[in-house]
């Protein structure tokens, strides 16, 4: 690729607890404005891979033990997570958590906070993603917590795409969502990343769905990447479909 | 009906008194989810540390100042030893690390300035004045002041501002705080600054009232049902509840006491709670806990 | 009751409205799942479906309509009262006993056949042994069925998400219920486990005879399993019926399925 | 090879099913307990029985009913030492009205007097979660001891409110002596722990566990939560109860109201912190630790040159380092010293290998 | 060694919400004994001690009586003075099992004022009887004669502790033999809020307040009187309300606050010039805050010191000048005879009250003096005020009769000691 390149992961080793090893040897990189997907089996280490890179692990008792990551060419290996989300990398993380006791809409905003934006510019970005996710406008002032499994995952992402990233992850992003949303939220994807140039490094277990929108993509097993090439590349290799991302289902 | 009045009056005026080291409380509740026990060791910390300063000769804007940045250090004391390591641990594993942290900070102060007595005198007068046939004293209606403050301040910053929401953001869920970009350890150190600057405003009075000395530090005893009618996580419900708290159990005492038999304003205040509970599971304005399948 | 040779539902709700202060979860949903069959619960995320799994058994009561549960009518049920007439479930959020094994969390869904008292449990007479043991065996069949003897002392807050979806089954299922309701079951998993979940529940179905009411997103899993499929939409009742006609019908499409779902499925579960 | 494992495999579910599953954990359970009762009576003095071992085995009971209410069940207690007051003072009325009442007997009766007045304080905790629970064991907390000091009635019309110990019979031993008021302790403790450990495993128990990890699961599963957890404060309360009896009549002989302050409540659930929560040997090793720590330490303070620190500030650095242990061990051991425990005994068992 | 040695174990408290009386107290005992090792010892017996902190917990106090009660490296454990009602409660039955004299000073149940049923229990000076009875006393004669009590009304504000309780039945008792009207009111431990009580009692009006107190209780209640108006020079502290860290604390508020003491403070007492002299101006003071010295709970101290060697030299008379055991101490105890002329060998004129215990009477003494704070000092506004003791003895033997009973212990024959 042309592009200059947005993140590189060399050779990252994360352990939590001080003993198990999650991710043991993972080395990528991504290109600016690409979508790279990260896949790989229940506990093949994506999500671990994902929150090394935003930092987050050590919010777990987990620690990036080996290896180093640059971030638009400087080493954020032990950056703090507030200066990474700051410069553009944020994470939707795996399994919605939102802030169950605020509304719809401060959820959004506390998004927006970390660019430090004017009152007309929140507005602006809210209403962007209202026109998302339309769902969440009639929801605004309900409590997150009581909102329903799926709107709870529009509002992690509609959080992450308000502060305008650069490098977006998205942990498992379909989960738990009605098919057409789940549509709509790839297409929001595939439009910010053509019209603004926006990275996205997607972990997901839709596989068809995933490789038909990413560039390339990483095939993870046990922590270490096994494989890695083009969308089309990937989606040929029937052995891997095989081994590791399963087949479709056949009831007698 | 005078004495009635007096009681209620006088009742209502002590209630303000626990609800300042309530709002301590609920500020650390409202920002970290953390229900925090050593309140009323930090607390008698700063009343120690103050009066300490004091003896010694210092100035009082100067004990003040250093005082206050004692309170400071110990906050981010507090953040770096016992809040980072325990970040996303479950409430009740902090609430523990609070009563741990509550005897490092009784031990502490005690052996930094010593078991003695010490009396306090912020020069406004506890001497009654006589108003419209009620007997009432400056210094309750001082501290009464000083409350109400405190409330509109902090209910301000809460409601109003971003600090505000952030605050919230972190005490639901700290993970996701920081995946937002909120900087975790500085806003537990700015809250736990706060909460200690509060608790310096109730040792003073407290202290002024009673001496500053150990038992400072079991005012959190009564702040305690002041939180729970309230609501752990509201601060107008510090003051309502210490209101309802202070006024129920003076005349509980003086009323019901003769026939009940006396002293039982110790346990008066555990029931009246438990009775607003029984209506109110999360007390008059906590947000109720949220558990959805 | 009704025509005497199609055999009574199981379950009929008929009515059912629920809202939480201003927002309507549910209006006047009625429809009946048939003892036996697999009923699968589709719609839009949002849609009210977890809500009215969560009016079946119990755990919130609705405002209007009624229940009948195995010929039984009730304005609402409480989860405790459900439980012990043969309705178990699992929940759209893992909600796993974290910190038990296994096997002490299958144990907890055999609690109801329970024959001995705790008296006698904490003094270990003969009747609560001999009721350990039977209950242990079925515990292990229910582990053999869903082939997790190996973690059987393992925590479940340990396993990976995939097995406590598992687990959280064999909960439900160690109950024998006549009613077994799943709330996304599969969610989060990738195809190959989707395929061996869907298997289970299907044996669960055949094998066992157990009715099951199931919430998914995954339309072809939902088309490859189901026998009767009901749509929400925003509350509303909008599509019910065989699986091919649900699928055919312009209103779920346009509220649920997306334009590109036309097509039957590149993944999941192919109708059969 | 005293810890080989080798061919021990459970064969039966009623093996499985045993409260310890190897045989050298029955052996040295066995071991111990005749230690316990033999060797420790002959080798001890005074100063073991009447400062270190009574007080020790008492909080290890107060801890384990702690532990089923707080650890098992997972609701939050502060009230603990008001039910051990009330065990003590039932069972100080049985003893004192009825003349010749069966010592052990009214153990059990202020056992279960404690657990009614638990079951009391309970009752909230359907409606009432988490801290909020707090509130009604304190109330309990602050409730009982007022009401025992009020009304003479319940300490004999003792002026000052104090109850002493009658003599210790039974069955014709007079146990008044340190070996005796020991042998009492360790016969009640040993009993209650073995039912204890059984309760933890039985169906109760899960549903305990179940309640505690997730109530709402746990009431769809059919478990009732009301009675789950009322049976929890019963229990807890039953135990507690007879851990004031002992306290009260087997360590220290005579007790006052306030003797059961909040003080006593905190010291019980620091037990199961650093012990464990919801761990059966964690309540040993948490009172173990409590009743030795201060002891330790202040012996050791006599060690230090004379004039250096005088008492109070060991006392005072005492509390400190109390506190900082305390953090610790939420840090660092989440599930208290039993989990320490757990792993050196796996380290034992594969013995010399090193995983 | 030389074994030549005579051992007090010390359950003192320096920490804890009793801090203050803790210090002072067993700061005074200390450097008494400090004193009489500089001057030559016991008839050449050393002193020597050593503490256990007990924070003023029951518990804890046990603990330190278990370890101490043994003596150390062969000097034998004189007598033990935990200076905590709830502590000697819990000893009580032990050191009598063990032979060591227990000694309550000021405080204590009072019926161990009878030695026959408690031979080993000492609540030297003034039990709580004599504490109310005395102060009932004066307040009598401050209104004109004790017929004038009749129809006053007082009221007695306790502490919720054992300690407070204890006086509770007697001065109903006392207030139907003077007539006057009482209302007792409890103060729950520790108490610092104290408002509906001093509401209340501004309700009943009183002649006099009786401050049963002990710790922060005291300045509150100082304080709280103020905040209702009630005069402070109506209150009358007890003796556990009666120490500068009592009145200090409530600043202003204390001026004019009345107290009772057995023991004077100040320092101009001959022995405490001694003191100042051997072991103070050495730089040897147990005190950590020198200005202590001379205090109340200090002198306390110094008393209970000058008590306690006491009855050594008394029981070296009997046993000879060697390192006596527990149960030739209480020997000691129980005769202890101070008169004008030892007093004033003693150089404890005015600090110490004149004594004379036996086997029967455990206390001795029964005076107190009233004190008034100035708002610097003390100073004593009377001379020693008697307890109705003849009155209060029936009472006394009544009630440690029933402990007899319910303990199944037969007194001792009183008659035949000597
Ligand atoms: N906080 C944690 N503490 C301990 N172990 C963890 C933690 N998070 C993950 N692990 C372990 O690390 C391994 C990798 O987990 P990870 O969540 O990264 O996998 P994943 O590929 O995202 O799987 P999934 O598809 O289920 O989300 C797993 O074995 C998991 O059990
Ligand atoms: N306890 C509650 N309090 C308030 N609103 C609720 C509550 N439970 C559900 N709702 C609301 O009711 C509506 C239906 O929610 P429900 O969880 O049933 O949706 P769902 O169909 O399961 O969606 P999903 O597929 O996203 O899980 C949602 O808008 C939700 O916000
Ligand atoms: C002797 C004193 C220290 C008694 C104390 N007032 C108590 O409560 O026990
Ligand atoms: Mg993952
Ligand atoms: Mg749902």
């Amino acid at each position: 690729m042309s592009h200059p390149e947005i993140l590189r992961l060399e050779q990252i080793e994360v352990l939590y607890d001080q003993v198990i090893l999650a991710v043991r040897d993972v080395s990528l990189h991504l290109a600016q404005g690409e979508i790279v997907a990260l896949l790989g089996a229940n506990g093949a280490g994506k999500s671990s891979t994902l929150k090394a890179i935003s930092s987050l692990v050590r919010a777990q008792r987990g620690e990036i033990a080996r290896g180093r990551i640059f971030y638009q060419g400087q080493d954020i290996t032990h950056a703090p997570a507030h200066t990474l989300v700051q410069g553009g990398l944020v994470q939707v993380l795996e399994g919605r958590h939102c802030f169950a006791h605020l509304s719809v809409e401060e959820n959004l905003l506390l998004g927006a906070f970390a660019r430090k934006p004017s009152r007309a510019q929140l507005r602006q970005s809210l209403e962007r993603i209202y026109q998302y996710f339309p769902r969440l406008k009639e929801r605004r002032k309900s409590l997150t917590g009581y909102t329903s499994g799926g709107e709870q995952q529009m509002v992690a992402i509609g959080r992450a795409l308000i502060a305008d990233p650069r490098l977006v992850l998205l942990d498992e992003p379909s989960m738990g969502l009605a098919p057409q949303i789940v549509e709509e939220i790839f297409d929001i994807v595939a439009r910010l990343n053509q019209q603004e140039g926006v990275a996205f490094l997607v972990a997901e277990q839709n596989i068809h769905l995933t490789l038909e929108y990413a560039h390339r993509g990483y095939i993870l097993e046990s922590g270490r990447v096994v494989g890695h090439g083009t969308a089309q590349e990937l989606k040929q290799r029937e052995d891997i479909d095989a081994l590791y991302l399963g087949q479709a289902v056949h009831l007698g | 009906m005078a004495f009635f009045l007096e009681v209620l009056l006088g009742g209502l005026l002590a209630g303000t008194m626990y609800s300042l080291v309530a709002i301590g409380f609920v500020l650390i509740y409202k920002a970290s989810g953390v229900f925090n026990f050593a309140q009323g060791a930090t607390v008698l910390f700063a009343a120690l540390t103050f009066v300490s300063l004091l003896e010694r000769g210092l100035p009082f804007w100067l004990s003040l100042l250093v005082t206050l940045a004692a309170m400071v250090a110990l906050a981010l004391a507090i953040e770096r030893v016992l809040l980072r390591p325990l970040v996303n641990r479950s409430q009740i594993t902090l609430f523990m690390a609070t009563l741990g942290l509550a005897y490092v900070i009784e031990g502490g102060a005690q052996f930094i300035w010593g078991t003695k007595v010490h009396g306090l005198d912020l020069g406004i007068s506890d001497a009654p004045m006589e108003l419209a046939g009620l007997l009432l004293s400056p210094f309750d209606l001082f501290a009464a002041g000083v409350a109400a403050v405190l409330v509109v301040v902090l209910s301000l910053l809460f409601g109003k501002t971003r600090l505000g929401l952030s605050l919230r953001a972190v005490a639901d869920d700290p993970l996701a705080a920081q995946a937002v970009g909120i900087r975790l350890p500085v806003i537990w150190a700015v809250v736990w600054a706060v909460a200690g600057f509060v608790a310096l405003v109730a040792g003073l009075l407290w202290g002024a009232r009673l001496g500053v000395q150990f038992s400072l530090s079991l005012v959190v005893l009564k702040a305690l049902p002041v939180l729970i009618i309230g609501g752990f996580s509201s601060i107008s419900g510090a003051i309502v509840g210490g209101l309802i708290v202070g006024a129920s159990e003076k005349l509980a005492e003086i009323y019901l006491g003769p026939v009940l038999g006396s002293g039982l304003e110790n346990w008066f205040p555990y029931v009246l709670a438990l009775l607003f509970l029984l209506v109110r599971p999360a007390g008059l304005f906590g947000e109720r806990s949220i558990d959805r399948v | 009751m009704s025509q005497s040779h199609a055999p009574a539902p199981l379950l009929e709700l008929s009515g059912i409205t629920l809202s939480f202060q201003a927002v309507k979860a549910i209006s006047d949903i009625g429809f009946a799942v048939q003892p036996g069959e697999i009923c699968a619960l589709i719609g839009p995320n949002g849609a009210g479906k977890s809500s009215l799994l969560n009016v079946i058994n119990g755990v919130y009561q609705p405002q209007q309509g009624s229940i009948r549960f195995d010929g039984v009518v009730r304005q609402r049920m409480n989860p405790h009262d459900a439980a012990r007439r043969g309705i178990a479930r699992t929940f759209q959020n893992i909600a796993l006993f974290k910190g038990m094994s296994v096997l002490d969390n299958i144990l907890t869904g055999r609690r109801l056949h329970r024959r001995s008292t705790w008296l006698e449990q904490a003094l270990r007479l003969p009747r609560a042994r001999h009721d350990d043991d039977v209950q242990r065996e079925q515990a292990e069949r229910v582990l053999a069925f869903l082939r997790i003897q190996p973690w059987r002392h393992t925590p479940v807050g340990t396993l990976p998400y995939g097995l406590q979806k598992r687990v959280e089954l064999g909960r439900a299922l160690a109950a024998q219920p006549r009613l077994l309701l799943l709330d996304e079951p599969m969610a989060g998993m990738n195809a190959q486990e989707k395929q061996e979940m869907s298997l289970f529940i299907r044996d669960i179905n055949r094998e066992l005879g157990t009715t099951v009411v199931l919430i998914e997103h995954d339309i072809g899993v939902v088309l490859g399993l189901s026998h009767h499929v009901v749509v929400l939409d925003y509350g509303r009742k909008i599509g019910d019926g065989s699986p091919e006609a649900v699928r055919n019908d312009p209103q779920v499409l346009r509220a649920y399925l997306g334009t590109r779902h036309t097509a039957p499925h590149r993944q999941g579960v192919p109708p059969g | 090879m005293l810890f080989t494992e080798s061919g021990q495999f459970s064969r039966h579910y009623r093996e499985d099913r045993r409260v310890f599953r190897l045989r050298q954990d029955r052996v040295a359970l066995w071991l111990a307990l005749v230690f316990a009762f033999v060797a420790v009576p002959l080798l001890g003095n005074d100063y073991w029985f009447n400062a270190i071992l009574v007080p020790f085995l008492v909080l290890s009971l107060a801890g384990l009913g702690l532990n089923l209410l707080t650890g098992y069940a997972g609701q939050l207690s502060l009230g603990s030492a008001a039910f051990m007051a009330v065990g003590a003072f039932a069972a100080y009325n049985f003893l004192v009205r009825i003349p010749g009442f069966p010592l052990l007997l009214a153990f059990a009766l202020g056992g279960g007097v404690a657990a009614l007045v638990a079951v009391l304080f309970g009752l909230p905790s359907l409606r009432i979660k988490g801290f909020y629970l707090l509130v009604s064991t304190l109330a309990a907390q602050f409730f009982v001891p007022w009401l025992l000091v009020k009304y003479s009635w319940f300490t004999n019309h003792n002026t000052s409110g104090v109850i002493t110990a009658p003599p210790l019979h039974w069955l014709g031993f007079d146990l008044g002596s340190p070996q005796g008021r020991y042998l009492l302790t360790l016969g009640v403790v040993v009993a209650l722990f073995w039912l204890g450990k059984n309760l933890v495993c039985s169906d109760l128990g899960r549903s305990w566990m179940a309640v505690r990890d997730m109530d709402t699961a746990a009431s769809v599963i059919g478990i009732p939560l009301l009675g789950t957890k009322l049976l929890a404060f019963a229990i807890s309360g039953f135990y507690l109860g007879v851990a004031g009896c002992l306290w009260a009549f087997a360590y220290l002989g005579t007790v006052e109201p306030h003797g059961f302050d909040l003080g006593r409540s905190f010291q019980i659930l620091f037990i199961i912190i650093i012990g464990g929560l919801g761990s059966i040997v964690g309540n040993f090793l948490g009172a173990a630790f409590i009743v030795l720590f201060p002891v330790l330490l202040s012996h050791l303070a006599g060690y230090l040159p004379a004039g250096l620190l005088d008492s109070g500030q060991v006392e005072n650095l005492q509390k400190v380092i109390f506190g900082l242990l305390i953090i610790a061990f939420l840090i660092k051991e989440p599930q208290g010293l039993a989990q320490l425990w757990q792993r050196l005994r796996t380290r034992l068992r594969i013995w010399p290998l090193r995983y | 060694q030389t074994g030549n040695e005579q051992y007090f174990p010390l359950q003192s408290y320096r920490v804890g919400p009793y801090a203050a009386s803790g210090t002072g107290f067993y700061g005074g005992f200390i450097d008494y004994l400090k004193y009489i090792n500089a001057n030559g010892g016991a008839n050449g017996v050393k002193f020597t001690w050593s503490e256990c902190e007990t924070e003023y917990v029951v518990e804890k106090g046990v603990e330190c009586y278990e370890r101490l009660k043994k003596g150390l490296n062969g000097a034998p454990a004189t007598a033990t003075n935990p200076l905590s009602v709830g502590i000697a409660y819990a000893t009580l039955d032990r050191s009598t099992a063990d032979k060591l004299p227990l000694i309550t000073i000021n405080h204590g149940r009072t019926d161990s004022t009878d030695g026959s049923v408690f031979p080993y229990v000492f609540p030297l000076q003034l039990n709580p009887f004599s504490e109310v009875s005395a102060i009932l006393n004066w307040i009598g004669e401050k209104e004109g004669g004790k017929a004038q009590l009749k129809g006053k009304k007082i009221v007695v504000l306790y502490h919720g502790s054992p300690y407070g309780k204890e006086t509770h039945n007697i001065v109903e008792t006392l207030s139907k033999e003077l007539g006057f009207e009482v209302t007792q009111i409890e103060v729950p431990h520790p108490g610092n809020e104290q408002q509906s009580q001093w509401l209340n009692v501004r309700r009943i009006k009183p002649d006099w307040v009786i401050l049963r107190g002990f710790g922060v209780m005291n300045p509150v209640a100082i304080r709280a009187a103020q905040r209702v108006g009630y005069p402070v020079d109506r209150i009358v502290g007890n003796i556990w309300a009666n120490s500068e860290e009592d009145v200090i604390p409530a600043g202003d508020a204390a001026k004019g606050f009345i107290s009772i003491t057995t023991h004077p403070s100040g320092d101009s007492f001959p022995v405490l010039q001694g003191i100042r002299r051997d072991v103070f101006d050495k730089g040897q003071s147990d005190l950590a805050d020198a200005k202590q010295f001379g205090t109340v709970n200090y002198n306390l101290g110094v008393v209970n010191g000058i008590l306690n060697v006491e009855a050594v030299l008394v029981a070296q008379k009997k046993f000879g000048h060697k390192p006596l055991t527990g149960e030739q101490v209480r020997w000691g105890f129980e005769n202890i005879h101070i008169d004008a002329a030892r007093l004033k060998e003693l150089g404890a004129e005015g600090l110490v009250q004149q004594l004379k215990l036996s086997c029967a009477d455990h206390e001795g003494g029964g005076a107190i003096r009233f004190q008034q704070w100035d708002g610097q000092k003390w100073n004593l506004i009377s001379d020693w005020v008697q307890a109705d003791r003849a009155f209060l003895r029936p009472i006394i033997e009544a009630s440690a009769r029933k402990y007899a009973q319910e303990k199944g212990i037969t007194p001792r024959d009183c008659s035949k000691e000597g």
